[in-house]
């Protein structure tokens, strides 16, 4: 017995719609097994995960907040993906972004600095991080360097140099040399949206992002061309699209946007900047990137699922004592379904059975 | 006392709590706190819970739980649990090695630095070489002053002892910590001293006949004929003594920075060790312990030649030695970020 | 119909291969349906069909490659269940695909131990491919790697390989698509050595002259279904054809009185380095083309076709502007798009990949090409509306057949989708139109209707250049034709000058004159 | 002299892993597969491996569980990337997350337990040889492996009938399949054999480098390995070059530290990824644009049948 895959004479819109569901439902059988075999109750668990984060406004306002940072880089990674431009250093681009904007804000500390303050800080993490991207795109595009790689080394060495940063030049002077800058003054500082909660302005700008992504790649030309570029290269050359300037483009822009979160973060949640600001978000976008399926509004409705994961994960440990390895087994499981199932808008899964008995079948 | 009005302990870890490093005593403290008053309490951690954007969280999950006493074990976390404090006037909070308190938030921290200087003598008589290793893993104060009062105490030995310093740049990479060990080795250290996390260089020091300082647990099972002591992060005592103070309504806003003598920490059988350096090193804890010997005592000569101001009298004050960022005479490295 | 071996033909011997009611479904396609086929020893056979008829199909299933879904094929008699190539041929059964089968990166030698069963040694495999390609007089270097050859080579190892298995039986699927008439004589005298042999072969080809010369035997699908057995030497061309198609071909007609206008697309002396290491280097081309002028190119795939095509279309820009000149406007340094809205359109040879994106819709593919100069795009916005207008003009006006409005380019049959195509582009009522192939792999019908659509455009003023392999494509519609020859370009003969042989011998590269060609300016 | 023969024996532990994972890589690789999913290969064989010599006392033992857990990790790639048809980029960096998390699991009752390492050959005599003994006799038994393992593997495929036909099938999947080769299949092998391989080097870190367990103790050591393979343009040869000179790099930087070179040493921590990155491009340019890259890798193929 073997299973085959045959191809659909056109991608099935209906599968497109259930298959989401259908990895939903395949995650939760597995891990109603992982729980059982844990020795913890199913039920109880996923009540955790799934239901309990829902119930209540803090941790929605939780969601979001996670949200945010995973679904802004997201956006910015699917374009690049969809351009067929393995953009994997995005967690080093929001690094750098990070670094960028906070270098305002420490200069401007205890300055009667006005409200210029945080946009400059935005436009120059913005730029940073799409600058910190063009240097894999360049490699790229001039020399042909794999730009998964360069831009995964990259990471390392934008994750070492905030740390040289906040340790050497940049550290708080009256912080007892301990490694982050002082507090952000509050010209500085992304406004809450809800007074007391986490909530912050951060999360308007990543909806924005999404709607203008939406908009770009659903009604715009350079959108058709992104999408071009990265399903039929050869096709878009003939449409006169310029497959080495989307590369550039497209990992300026992500880059772009993971900076942008990367100071929304430092200057949000934070509030300064110091090691580790980021836990992992440029990883994890990659895996919301692909869980939304490269589309804006799956990204979107990904990047709160997975927040909601990482919250569910959390309330799991708490309430039930589960360690946080299975949120990630968890969460690696989901993807493979997700993937898996996704397969099918493509193909049609048959099982086929050694040839022998078919062939005789008329004889 | 039935499950319901248990008082609900929290903690937030930096590491997985099997990292056998730092993590790992903060929760075998933990264990020994549910074994004394496991009655009367309830814990519950959030392991791997990163220093950024995502700590505030965590802790704020934990007093929504239900938690009223709150340990935050890592410097990383002084900002969110300062933040949530102030939201939660009710809960209480202990944050570790950290200098921002609030009517709801204690500091805990050790006076490691005793242990180092303690080291130091241990070192300077056990090298052969006169080279001690030290691997770092990233500049800030608790390390550099861990260096200095290595160094300080070594120099009361041989004056000429020399201290070669690897930085790793990480709490925690077994490999890399164990490639650091190897290169002091290699350029010709033969004690080892480690700031870092993992039994990586005890390991190799072990593997090749140098002796070693453990660090935050007992190391001895991966060097049996190598680790001299270690600095044990020993918190059981503190955290049974403020959940104590919970349960009874005693519990105060305090800063603590145990010595010695408050049994933070201790110091692991010394081993491997001729009696009279034993004796040497016992007597300097019995010193420090009553008092009798700080390690910071002054004159203090910093390294570009210059005596330290010597703000605590006789001695560094506390901010001089929690903020400390320069070396001392006799080590011929450069402080990074300097 | 069970045995359909129809009286007189080769019926004393038994057959070596027979297939028995074999039938291929895909889905709910059926690609084969119930075919019956006897194929003798020393007989040529030929298999004739439209294209899609499953001719490739029902060889693949021979050959083991692909598991048929019903029905048998008998061995010498007996039935046999071929669970993949190596079985069929471990039994003597050899074949040559219609797309190659090699890999670029590999030598010669490690290309055809890859077809062998690897019983013998590589060392003995290399000097056994010499020998056999002495023997057959097909000559190739067994160190050389396969980027570096040029088609005619690729095609040697292909039928090298399924020589050097000393095959019962050979299976060749078009091999003479991508050959001179010169090379294609001498493959047809390997055949007749190896029928001489006792080897029996199943000859897949298009060219209905060159099976009448050759072939025995001819089994004609349509549909995927057997429709005859006949002896080809005892029909016309038109008949077999008619067989194919089952009814007449539509005559394409010329109007009669085509003027020719001012020049509208000229190249002058243009040369341009091969773009990667195995590319054709294009020198010293010129020609120039008028209004209602077609012109055609013909010559074996990889002489610089590919290349010419680039130049003229701007994927590939050359650093003197006047090399291409559009509607009196020096364009050798623009990009595709400004040359489509200097009024030139293109169409190139690979449809699926190049020509369209596979798996977008056809207004998102008409939006590919269209976006420069149709009114599809407003401030950096697409018009869906219009888009969707130009896959509804297009369908009405080249009766393009679909499921649905809007579907999937790919879901498309080959022929609907050049119709689409060719009708994106005519639609745009171009000046200038340079088309590849326009009718390869297309049935009859089809390609009846796109070469009246070159003629009409022609008639309506447009300058028409067409590249084709199909002489007989370039006689029906040409006013001149050109052969292309290791990237250089003939002076263009009238094309009733242009007999099979002349144009056959420029094929092969025998009489060109650089100099000759370097100065030809029109006709 | 006796501290370059330190050196030299710290970087070839140092480059170990890389090498034995790489090599895996380089194989699947080179049947047309990327399989971004070493890191997770490599933990999750770093666990069991550990798991195995701790509950059996022989760390023969243990790298054959760390064998066979990279094996089945793969072979969970395998069926979606191959089986299944999925994008092969995802797919590896969900195995890669997966592999973290299920370590962790697996490792968690092994946390804080040791075992004796892998032992190092001692031929008196030979291994006692100045600069050279040790460093050619004094080695433990993976970094032997990792030598038999590379040249094994450009034996295979520069020597056998197998090895070519692998090659074949990262060179053109289609003409292999029309050929008759069950492609499917062979880079199931290929990638099982990958899997193998990091399982392996996964293990090495408990079993010889540092022999305990921690959750997360390969720290990124994957995602060099993948980058190695690009480096040695999918050549085994220069594979050992490559793993070698990062060794060199991040051993010589930790010795430049102790010599008190005044450079920070967060730069000098960087100095490996940086080096990774010209020595990429440097690489990239010489080939004049032209990869040598199999030219069907990361591409997905779906046989008719
Ligand atoms: N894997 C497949 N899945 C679905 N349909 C297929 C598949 N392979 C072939 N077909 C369809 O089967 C039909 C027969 O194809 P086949 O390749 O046998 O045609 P052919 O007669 O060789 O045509 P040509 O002259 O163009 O080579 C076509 O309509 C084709 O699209
Ligand atoms: N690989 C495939 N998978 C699924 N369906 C296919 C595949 N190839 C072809 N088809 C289906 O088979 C049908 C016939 O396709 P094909 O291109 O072979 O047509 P054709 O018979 O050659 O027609 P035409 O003569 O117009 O070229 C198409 O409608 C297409 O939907
Ligand atoms: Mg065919
Ligand atoms: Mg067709």
């Amino acid at each position: 017995m073997q299973l085959v895959l045959e191809k659909r004479a056109e991608r099935s819109n209906t599968i497109a719609l259930v298959s989401p569901l259908i990895a939903i439902g395949l995650t939760i059988v597995t891990m109603v097994i992982l729980f059982a075999i844990l020795g913890k109750n199913p039920l109880l668990a996923l009540h955790a995960y799934f239901i309990a984060p829902l119930t209540d406004s803090y941790s929605l306002q939780e969601i979001a907040v996670k949200a945010t940072p995973l679904v802004m880089i997201a956006i910015g990674l699917s374009l690049c993906y969809l351009a067929n431009a393995w953009n994997i250093g995005a967690e080093g681009q929001f690094l750098v972004g990070a670094v960028a904007g906070s270098w305002i804000a420490v200069k401007t500390q205890g300055t009667d600095a006005g409200a210029w303050v945080l946009p400059a800080m935005f436009v120059l993490a913005a730029a940073a991080g799409a600058l910190y991207a063009l240097i894999p795109a360049i490699c790229k595009v001039k020399f042909g360097a794999s730009e998964i790689l360069t831009s995964l080394m990259l990471v390392y060495v934008a994750d070492l140099l905030l740390d040289y940063l906040v340790r050497g030049p940049w550290r708080d002077p009256n912080g007892f040399n301990f490694p982050t800058t002082a507090e952000f003054d509050s010209v500085a500082t992304v406004p809450l949206l809800i007074e007391g909660g986490r909530l912050h302005l951060g999360s308007i700008i990543a909806l924005l992002v999404v709607a203008a992504a939406a908009i770009l790649l659903g009604r715009t030309i350079k959108g058709f061309e992104i999408r071009v570029v990265g399903a039929a290269p050869r096709a878009a050359r003939f449409g006169g699209f310029n497959a080495n300037q989307l590369i550039i483009l497209t990992f300026a822009v992500s880059g772009a946007l993971a900076g942008l979160a990367g100071i929304i973060e430092v200057a949000g949640p934070v509030g300064h900047l110091q090691p580790g600001i980021s836990p992992g978000y440029g990883f994890t976008a990659i895996i919301v990137a692909f869980l939304g399926r490269l589309n804006p509004l799956g990204i979107l409705i990904a990047g709160l699922f997975l927040a909601l994961t990482f919250i569910g994960g959390e309330q799991a440990q708490i309430a039930m004592k589960i360690p946080l390895d299975v949120t990630k087994v968890f969460q690696g499981m989901l993807l493979f379904y997700v993937l898996a199932c996704d397969s099918l808008i493509l193909y049609r899964f048959k099982l086929s059975f050694p040839n022998r008995q078919v062939a005789r079948g008329t004889h | 006392a039935s499950a319901a009005d248990k008082l609900k302990v929290g903690f937030i870890y930096l590491g997985p709590i099997g990292d056998l490093g730092w993590t790992y005593q903060h929760d075998l403290a933990r264990q020994a706190l549910v074994k004394e008053l496991g009655d009367k309490i309830e814990t519950t951690y959030l392991e791997n819970v990163p220093e950024g954007p995502d700590a505030e969280r965590s802790i704020e999950q934990l007093v929504r739980a239900g938690n009223k006493l709150i340990f935050t074990t890592s410097f990383g976390y002084m900002d969110p649990t300062l933040k949530v404090a102030k939201k939660y006037p009710n809960v209480h909070f202990e944050h570790a090695t950290g200098y921002k308190r609030n009517p709801n938030m204690s500091t805990y921290s050790a006076k490691w630095f005793q242990g180092r200087y303690i080291q130091g003598l241990i070192a300077a008589k056990m090298s052969k070489s006169g080279v001690l290793g030290y691997i770092g893993s990233f500049p800030i104060p608790e390390v550099v002053s861990g260096i200095n009062a290595t160094m300080l105490a070594a120099q009361t030995i041989n004056p000429n002892i020399k201290v070669k310093i690897i930085w790793a740049n990480t709490w925690f990479d077994p490999g890399k910590e164990a490639d650091a060990a190897k290169a002091l080795i290699d350029q010709g250290a033969d004690v080892i001293m480690q700031h870092t996390d993992s039994p990586a260089a005890m390991q190799i020091a072990s593997e090749r006949g140098k002796l070693a300082f453990g660090q935050d647990s007992e190391m001895i099972k991966f060097g049996p004929k190598t680790q001299l002591t270690s600095i044990l992060d020993t918190w059981g005592p503190y955290y049974i003594e403020r959940v104590k103070a919970e349960l009874a309504g005693t519990w105060k806003s305090e800063d603590s920075w145990g010595g010695l003598d408050s049994h933070m920490f201790a110091m692991a059988p010394y081993t491997n060790m001729p009696d009279d350096v034993k004796k040497l090193a016992e007597d300097a804890q019995a010193a420090i312990i009553a008092g009798k010997l700080n390690p910071f005592k002054c004159p203090i000569v910093g390294q570009d030649g210059k005596p330290v101001e010597c703000k605590g009298g006789d001695h560094l004050d506390d901010g001089q030695i929690l903020g400390m960022n320069f070396y001392v005479k006799g080590i011929d490295d450069k402080l990074p970020g300097k | 119909m069970l045995d359909s071996t129809p009286d007189g033909l080769n019926s004393g011997e038994p057959p070596l291969l027979r297939t028995i009611g074999l039938t291929k479904r895909y889905g709910d396609f059926l690609a084969n349906d119930s075919i019956d086929i006897d194929i003798r020893p020393s007989e040529i056979h030929a298999l004739l069909g439209e294209n899609g008829a499953g001719k490739s199909t029902l060889v693949k299933a021979i050959y083991g490659l692909i598991q048929p879904s019903a029905g048998e094929i008998r061995w010498q008699g007996k039935p046999v269940v071929l669970s993949g190539p190596s079985e069929a041929r471990s039994l003597g059964i050899g074949m040559v695909f219609q797309h190659f089968s090699l890999f670029d990166n590999l030598t010669v030698a490690e290309n055809v131990a890859l077809g062998l069963d690897g019983k013998e040694s590589f060392k003995d495999t290399s000097s056994r491919l010499e020998q056999v390609s002495k023997l057959y007089g097909l000559p190739l270097d067994p160190r050389r790697e396969v980027w570096q050859l040029s088609v005619g080579e690729r095609q040697r190892i292909e039928i090298v390989r399924a020589l050097m298995q000393d095959p019962k039986f050979l299976i060749l699927d078009e091999p003479t698509a991508v050959l001179t008439p010169q090379e294609a004589d001498q493959l047809f005298i390997v055949l007749e050595r190896l029928k001489a042999e006792g080897r029996a072969i199943l000859y897949i080809s298009h060219k209905l002259e060159e099976v009448k010369r050759l072939c025995d035997t001819a089994t004609i699908l349509r549909g995927g279904r057997k429709v005859e057995t006949c002896n080809p030497r005892l029909e016309t061309a038109a008949s077999l054809a008619r067989m194919m198609v089952g009814g007449e071909i539509k005559e394409v007609k010329a109007a009669s009185g085509r003027t020719t206008t001012v020049p509208r697309l000229v190249v002058n002396d243009l040369s341009l380095a091969p773009a990667e290491a195995h590319g054709v280097r294009l020198e010293h081309i010129s020609f120039e083309l008028k209004g209602g002028e077609i012109l055609g190119i013909a010559g074996v795939a990889g002489n610089g076709q590919d290349e010419l095509f680039a130049a003229l279309s701007g994927e590939r820009l050359s650093k003197d502007p006047g090399t291409v000149v559009i509607e009196g406007i020096a364009a050798g340094h623009l990009s595709i798009t400004q040359r489509r809205k200097l009024g030139a359109a293109f169409v190139p040879e690979e449809r699926l990949g190049h020509g369209t994106a596979p798996r977008m819709k056809l207004s998102e593919n008409a939006l590919l090409t269209g976006h420069a100069a149709s009114g599809m795009v407003h401030h950096g916005f697409i018009d869906t509306a219009a888009t969707l207008k130009t896959v509804d003009r297009a369908t009405e006006t080249f009766d393009v057949r679909k499921a649905k409005r809007d579907p999937e380019a790919a879901s498309l049959s080959g022929g609907n989708l050049q119709k689409f195509i060719v009708g994106r582009e005519i639609l745009r009522n171009p000046a200038v139109l340079v088309v590849s192939q326009p009718t390869w792999g297309v049935d009859a019908g089809a390609a009846a209707v796109i070469r009246q659509a070159l003629l009409d455009l022609a008639t309506a003023g447009a300058a028409v250049l067409v590249t084709s392999q199909d002489l007989d494509e370039l006689a029906e519609i040409a006013d001149r034709i050109a052969v292309m020859f290791h990237g250089k370009l003939s002076v263009p003969l009238p094309t009733r000058e242009a007999s099979r042989e002349k144009l056959g011998l420029l094929m092969g590269g025998s009489s060109l004159e650089p100099k000759e060609a370097a100065h030809a300016v029109g006709a | 002299m006796e501290l370059i023969e330190a050196i030299i024996l710290a970087v070839l532990a140092a480059s170990t892993p890389l090498l034995i994972a790489a090599t895996g890589e380089l194989v699947t690789e080179r049947s047309g597969v990327l399989n971004l999913g070493v890191e997770g290969m490599m933990i999750v064989g770093a666990a069991c491996g550990f798991a195995g010599a701790w509950l059996t006392g022989s760390v023969f033992v243990g790298a054959l569980f760390g064998i066979v857990a990279g094996t089945m990790m793969s072979l969970i790639f395998a069926l979606m990337a191959l089986g299944l048809a999925v994008n092969q980029v995802a797919t590896g960096l969900a195995l890669t997350i997966l592999g973290v998390g299920l370590s962790g699991l697996i490792g968690a009752g092994f946390v804080g337990e040791r075992i004796t390492p892998a032992v190092h050959l001692h031929i008196p005599g030979l291994t006692d040889i100045p600069l050279i003994g040790r460093v050619l006799f004094g080695e433990d038994g993976f970094v032997y492996v990792s030598i038999a393992l590379v040249i094994g593997v450009w034996w295979f495929l520069y020597r056998t009938r197998a090895g070519l036909i692998l090659r074949a099938c990262g060179d053109n999947h289609v003409s292999a399949h029309a050929l008759g080769y069950p492609v499917l299949r062979i880079r199931t092998f290929a990638v099982m054999f990958g899997g193998a391989c990091a399982g392996l080097a996964g293990a090495y870190l408990p079993l010889a480098y540092t022999p305990f367990f921690i959750p997360g103790m390969t720290a990124g050591r994957g995602w060099i390995a993948l980058a190695l393979v690009v480096f040695s343009s999918w050549r085994p040869g220069r594979l050992v070059i490559g793993a070698y000179l990062f060794g060199a790099v991040t051993i010589l930087q930790l010795h430049a530290q102790g010599w008190g070179i005044g450079i920070p040493s967060q730069f000098m921590s960087a100095l490996p990824y940086l080096a990774t990155v010209i020595v990429l491009v440097l690489l990239s340019r010489a080939r004049s644009g032209g990869s040598t890259a199999p030219a069907a890798l990361g591409t997905v193929f779906v046989p008719d049948r």
